[in-house]
């Protein structure tokens, strides 16, 4: 099963990474945005996606790197029924 | 068009995790889905207490979950063990363990673990936010 | 064939009342007769370690209630051999809980991609 | 000897913080130290509801810090900005807000952050637990 | 003199009320003539990015309250030089503070040091 | 001034650790005495201590390594009167 993978604060997103697998996805909200800032690479050819608003909340939104690709809430909530099941790596 | 429920256990005080989740509630419904229950759990609970006051300029996340509730008629559900340990009451828990006063939010249901289980095996999805 | 739950602990006990209320979460699935994978990595191994006494600083011990997974129905419960070595732990110190056994980080990002929802608190 | 005060920002329910300061706080006073105030800040200032129902085999914070507080005539002080938006209300400041109640331990007083100011200035020592 | 306060600010805005909470108590310590010295490293330097707009998501923006800082006497505003490169931020896209400085992380350890009261949150 | 740095999460340590100066202090306690179960080697030759309690709560007092000194709450508050200041790193 496609899994997505929530991630809300920064330090998560390298504790959740062993646990990703091929066709998994991650989104970056709230906190976390502050990692597309920097080139990322993800195993696998993982879809790296980041929340529109949170990083427009923070003033990041032209600060975005290459390799993330931008998404709002209505194309967050498609993403969670793209993928099989959301996973919120606390 | 799909069915979802939440369960929300970020503390509404010091984390984003409650407005993220409202954001989430109003976008699927914008878009026709159904949102069967949010389920409230851990600190999430806290947003169910009727005893806020923020400053005028800020949001009431209590009230603005409760608007959802009363629109869009979405069950919000926060479950008896978390709530009970954090200070959430409602009259019947306050008259049980002999508390002066009693402070949950009428748009706001107290129940069990159970109505979680049962969310996950009804719905589609389901999303935390925590 | 009900849908199927994995419960991933990753905090060590007492610091936080996550391990406590995914405990909770484990054991009402559990009466929901869904399968259920729990799963012990990072500092989460650290909530099965033997000898545990938070009575002293008068904060309940669930620890026991680990033992009692199987009781319960829950079968499937791992604990990552990675953070075993990183915390210098062998299977020895942790609570004897029947069926408890060592997975490789390969093997638990498996049991997670085969689940229908996974949390984590 | 020496004052001490504490500032406690921790989470009552979701950190161990609150029980770490209660036990720092006996330390001191059993060492002979005095504790001229406990300020309670963020969400620390949970702590302060009377409201609490834990689980009957679990120790309830809010009444260990009162007992603290009665025994040893310890001032604790929750800070009202954050207790205020924390839904942590005495009759005051519910009426105040048009609230259909409040929680507010009688242990417990609530005032402004210039009390943690003024406990900083005065004791020789400030420990936080957050 | 009065005792002096060092205010640390570590955490990105808006995820937490961390950076928000501070303020207030710098605020009021520069009320009691407290010394007061405002420091913002690691992911604390997001707290003065320009262009902040939280109200999108129904949250109050307080990062104009950092502007205002040298209005309440707190003249001492560090950031770390190490997390600027680090998040390739340059001072020209931080708030316009009179008086922000960029520190090292040896000078931040100095004022750390020197420092009666050090409060992170 | 010396500094008694009070450390009670995990990753907390290594965010502080850039900050310590000569002679400063390091506690352990909740959740981050974890980390006294292996040899940590402090720059400037910092005293490094553990809080005893939450080792025994977390079944951890026999696997304390060499380089952390065991210390109990009465021993705690003495540390926060022999350094001149406690800075908890949240």
């Amino acid at each position: 099963m496609k899994t997505l993978y929530i991630i809300n604060q920064p330090q998560k997103s390298e504790e959740a990474q062993p646990y990703f697998a091929e066709h998994d996805g991650i989104v970056l909200i709230e906190d976390a945005v502050v990692l597309a800032t920097r080139e990322t690479k993800q195993p696998h050819g993982l879809k790296q996606y980041v929340l529109e608003e949170d990083l427009i909340a923070r003033g990041l939104h032209k600060k975005v790197a290459s390799d993330w690709e931008v998404v709002n809430y209505p194309q967050f909530v498609e993403l969670t029924l793209q993928y099989d099941k959301s996973v919120s790596w606390l | 068009m799909a069915t979802f429920s939440l369960l929300v256990t970020a503390n509404p005080y010091s984390s984003q995790g409650q407005f993220s989740a409202i954001q989430f509630a109003k976008t699927l419904l914008e878009q026709g889905h159904q949102l069967m229950r949010v389920f409230f759990y851990a600190d999430g609970v806290l947003v169910a207490s009727r005893l806020h006051a923020p400053p005028a300029d800020e949001i009431n996340l209590t009230k603005a979950w409760a608007k959802l509730a009363i629109e869009k008629d979405i069950e919000l559900v926060a479950c008896v063990t978390a709530a009970n340990k954090r200070g959430i009451v409602n009259a019947a828990e306050a008259e049980r363990n002999a508390l002066t006063g009693d402070n949950l939010d009428p748009a706001f249901a107290i129940s069990g673990l159970g109505q979680l289980t049962e969310a996950m095996l009804e719905s589609d999805r389901l999303i935390t936010f925590g | 064939m009900n849908k199927s739950i994995c419960i991933v602990f990753n905090k060590a006990p007492y610091g936080s009342q996550s391990g406590r209320e995914l405990l909770d979460i484990a054991l009402m699935a559990a009466a929901f007769d869904m399968p259920i994978t729990a799963i012990f990595i990072d500092q989460g191994v650290y909530q099965l370690l033997k000898g545990q006494e938070p009575d002293i600083l008068h904060i309940k011990n669930h620890s026991a209630t680990f033992k009692a997974l199987p009781l319960y129905g829950i079968e499937e419960v791992y604990v990552e051999q990675q953070a075993m070595q990183q915390f210098k732990l062998d299977i020895h110190q942790l609570l004897e809980i029947d069926g408890l056994q060592q997975a490789t980080t390969d093997g638990i990002r498996a049991k997670i991609a085969q689940s229908d929802f996974v949390l984590t608190l």
